[in-house]
């Protein structure tokens, strides 16, 4: 293993090495700003931990992308001059370093989108159109994004398929005998589930959900936005049909997303949108498409930020997705123990597999004023219903306030966030 | 610490938030809408009584919301007992400007009961929180909505 | 009008200055470059020429993306904190830049999507599925770019709409008496047309356009991927009930496009994708969706992309797009008389009103062949068929070489090319 | 200026791509496909006639292309002639290999026709044209297609 080329020191680190942390954060220019400056006061260090909605970014993203627009910009496919064929190597490249993340078989198996919301919009509406129909069951569960709700309501609309929906047990796993049951006994053509929730944190065990899903003839799509951040996953491991996540989590720009589908079920899938580079030949009488992954992505395509996703994943696979996950579950058990020296602190979440997220309420203080207080602070935490409003039902609150875990946070910012939640508290009395 | 955020939260809010006036749905009413500020999940209902002279009887509300969002509602309803609905729109646009608008900004929403208007002035920090506005005037719109026979308000739709 | 903050000099540069297109290219970081540097053999400056598919981006533009990523990321919409809130007024000013870039009424007309090609879709998915039915008219051009075709016929095997194409002249002019025959004998519900032609740069009389559809009460979109980049545009002087463009044309990043559409419009069409973002509540049964322009963008948006778009059309209108206009108007009519002079070379495209794209090919060697011969002499012009294939059936060509300038193009650069072709034409003597 | 591309365009290939061998589509065949170059517009149709002792008794082809496809296909129309089926894959298996990879890296392809491999290389410089592979392999992937009876070959398809 070697480390990202910003690192400091020259020194080959091996993944032996202790995580240090103190060093990995003088990749990311954010981290050394102060908020909430004003004249006559001075600022506060920014405590970072609203990475769940999206991550900061290391100066190497930042550098690559910046250096392909100075250097070797064009637009990209078809072009025969130089500049557009340095840029369509770059952009590819980082095709084959997807494919690699999620051992996937091969590049062909990657498609990308403009976030992980298409991702699930793309599969609803071709795979769900050509596959689904009406009273063919979606098998959704409780934990979901509205990412992975609202685009099979509107495929319901449309076709009149089954939304179904598993439960989820008071301590936030996912309720896998209901799971079990609903694949016996419905007529569930779908499953798509979050490999890890956003506002519990939870790991759902996907490869065994998968295997039983399989058993019953369904297909399963699982939601690796919150997953491939925190941890190493394999595709072909977990025996996924389909998986998605999201750029901007994962240390690199907004405005892409992955997609990855077997071989068998992408080559299925009609086209999704129409456009350039998606097609072979166009008249108006007829319009012959590409072979997938190309045939999903139509229109000039994400140049830029494909560069920068390419430099996210270089960068997180330098320092190793099994040792951010081993920082981070320190972080997640130190932070959970000292959140609850808070007398009237509840957390929301504590299945035993969990990603370092942590939710919270706490008893007579709106989460909303939670936030406000503890930005005053310097901590950046998200409050609200985090586009999972169902989860918020489930366990009766409004809104909770979560504070999510990245490779760059520290045991003294865990400290930061408690210390300014215990003020807060004794600011309401 | 937050030695700033007192202009925001000051005991009238406090207390208001902690002990919100009438709170809780009336057996009676006449014009009811329900308020959503789905940016930090605060819903809220309003019931309204309109009484036989056209002006506003009662005012009650419930729901949950933080702090400031309890508190505005509370102070809504304190005030808004025995106003014409007009009367209510203007104070309404009254409070809106002086939740988002500088005063040389403010517009001429008519006359407007000054003593009404002293007492919002604890909501005015909200200025400097723009995310917090809306749910400062959550109570409102949904108040304006239920004016309108508008079943549902969300400060969603009002701008980003 | 004030000259963009990266321009060197201090002094105030009104609009009546003369263009000072030495100094504009100072501005973009990659002009300097060298291509096809080799081991003992110097590079050659390069000759940008190829705009029309993307062009390349200004320091200010760079910077602007650089500098969120450095200072002020993080998710936008519904976060208390901060980083959170200054991130949003950067991305969500860009609305308003938009706006009144096009001179929208308002910014609640301004739609983001991820490029041009996805405002297409969208139109023809949620505007499209709503409001055409079998046998209903869209009434296209010969001239469209296979990103406002491909989603009609999409459309067309979904709901069996019909799909007319209003002829081109000889010269590239659009055929306004096929035109206006179109909308008075045929059912044409909606009029989907190019403001501009990316391969034959003819201009379209848009307003005149508009009326006479309005007349026939069809709904008007127009493609202004290539017209916004070269002009001032105005959409209510137009008429237009939706218009399109993109952003990497404008010298701003890839990942964003623009739909621009009428209150009434966009307040009739139903959500395109589902997701975080564009809904009000969210329950299993039933969700609720927010007003347009927020209901058409779902999931995180393009947070970075955004604020480089700002920056760019900051940049752009700083210059003036007058000034602009004049300049590529001056290069394009001295590019075409001096390519003129090579015999065998045949101008596609010589309407009287261009945008400074000159199409081209060369008796007896074929575009691809000359493409790669004025790359080695560092003059990138695009070859193939520039996604519009209908268009070159129409002409009875296969394919052309396409020079397409920019407001930091030359008359140098334009005698580079003219060099460059002749050296391709000796060489195949 | 275009020192360099010497090394592409070499008489041989200006040749044939001015005067294509085999060109025109032929009064009988059986077995043809159509091949598309998205990339740079170029569309050729190859013509096939199996005899029956299964060789290839006749190649031709037809449409238009770039110096180097029309050069491509005009050499491996010469070249195909007389070759058992399992010979022409395995001639284009090695010129694939050869547009492709560095020599290190061919694989082995069986017995080869080392006469039509010597001729091939004058187009062995488009490795260095990575934009420029497909020109010379359109036709090759046209024959295959034919060969295996798909009516349409795509070497847009073939990686990106
Ligand atoms: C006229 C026209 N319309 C639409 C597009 C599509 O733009 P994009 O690929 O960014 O979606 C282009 C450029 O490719 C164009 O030139
Ligand atoms: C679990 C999960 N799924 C999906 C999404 C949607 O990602 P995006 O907004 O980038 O489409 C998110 C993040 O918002 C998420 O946390």
């Amino acid at each position: 293993m070697t480390r990202p080329a910003t690192l400091l020191s020259d020194a080959p680190v091996t993944s032996n090495a202790p995580y240090d942390v103190e060093r990995v954060r003088q990749d990311f220019p954010i981290l050394t700003r102060l908020v909430h400056e004003r004249k006559g006061r001075p600022g506060k260090p920014l405590v970072y931990l609203d990475n769940a909605a999206s991550a900061q970014k290391p100066r190497a993203v930042i550098d690559a992308m910046s250096g392909l627009l100075e250097r070797d910009y064009a637009n990209v496919h078809r072009g025969v001059h130089f500049l557009s064929q340095r840029s369509t190597d770059l952009y590819e490249a980082t095709r084959d370093k997807v494919a690699k993340l999620l051992n996937a078989p091969s590049r062909e198996n990657i498609v990308f989108t403009r976030n992980a919301t298409e991702a699930f919009n793309l599969v609803a509406q071709s795979w769900g159109r050509t596959f689904l129909k009406t009273g063919d069951v979606v098998l959704l569960s409780y934990m979901e994004h509205h990412a992975n709700i609202v685009p099979w309501q509107l495929l319901r609309d449309q076709t009149g398929i089954r939304i179904e929906v598993v439960p989820v047990l008071d301590d936030g796993s996912l309720d896998l005998d209901a799971y079990e049951k609903a694949l016996k006994t419905l007529a569930v053509k779908l499953v798509a589930i979050t490999h890890s929730s956003n506002v519990l944190g939870t790991v759902n065990p996907v490869r065994q959900m998968a295997r039983l899903a399989h058993e019953h003839g369904a297909t399963v799509l699982f939601d690796g936005s919150q997953a491939v951040v925190h941890r190493p996953v394999d595709v072909q491991a977990i025996d996924a049909d389909l998986y998605v996540f999201t750029a901007h989590k994962l240390y690199g720009p907004t405005g892409i997303g992955v997609l990855y589908g077997k071989k068998a079920v992408l080559d299925a899938m009609p086209p999704y949108q129409g456009g350039g580079d998606m097609i072979s030949t166009v008249t108006f009488e007829k319009t012959t498409f590409r072979e997938a992954p190309y045939r999903f992505e139509a229109g000039t395509p994400p140049i830029i930020e494909g560069v920068g996703l390419g430099a996210a994943i270089d960068y997180v696979t330098a320092l190793g997705l099994d040792a951010i996950q081993a920082h981070e579950q320190r972080l997640l058990a130190y932070a959970t123990e000292r959140l609850r020296e808070i007398e009237g602190l509840r957390i929301i979440g504590t299945a035993p597999e969990k990603a370092a997220i942590i939710s919270f309420t706490i008893d007579g203080i709106h989460p909303h004023d939670i936030g406000t207080f503890v930005d005053r602070a310097g901590v950046a935490v998200r409050v609200g219903r985090h586009c999972a409003e169902p989860l918020m039902d489930r366990f009766g609150v409004g809104a909770t306030c979560r504070a999510s875990f990245g490779l760059y946070n520290t045991e003294a910012e865990a400290d930061a966030l408690v210390e300014a939640v215990k003020a807060t508290k004794a600011f309401f009395g | 610490m937050f030695d700033d955020l007192r202009d925001l939260y000051q005991e009238v809010i406090l207390d208001h938030g902690k002990n919100p006036r009438n709170f809780g749905k009336p057996d009676g009413f006449n014009r009811t809408a329900r308020g959503d500020n789905p940016m930090c999940g605060d819903k809220i209902t309003v019931y309204l009584t309109l009484g036989s002279d056209g002006r506003i009887a009662d005012v009650r509300f419930d729901g949950r919301g933080c702090a400031i969002s309890q508190a505005s509602a509370s102070l809504m309803t304190e005030m808004l007992k025995g106003k014409e609905p007009k009367e209510a729109e203007a104070l309404f646009g009254a409070f809106h400007d002086m939740c988002t608008k500088d005063e040389e900004e403010w517009t001429d929403h008519g006359p407007l009961d000054e003593e009404a208007m002293d007492k919002l002035q604890v909501l005015s920090g909200v200025r400097e929180f723009p995310m917090r506005v809306k749910c400062a005037t959550l109570a409102w719109h949904t108040m304006n909505a239920a004016l309108h026979g508008d079943p549902v308000a969300s400060t969603e739709n009002a701008g980003f």
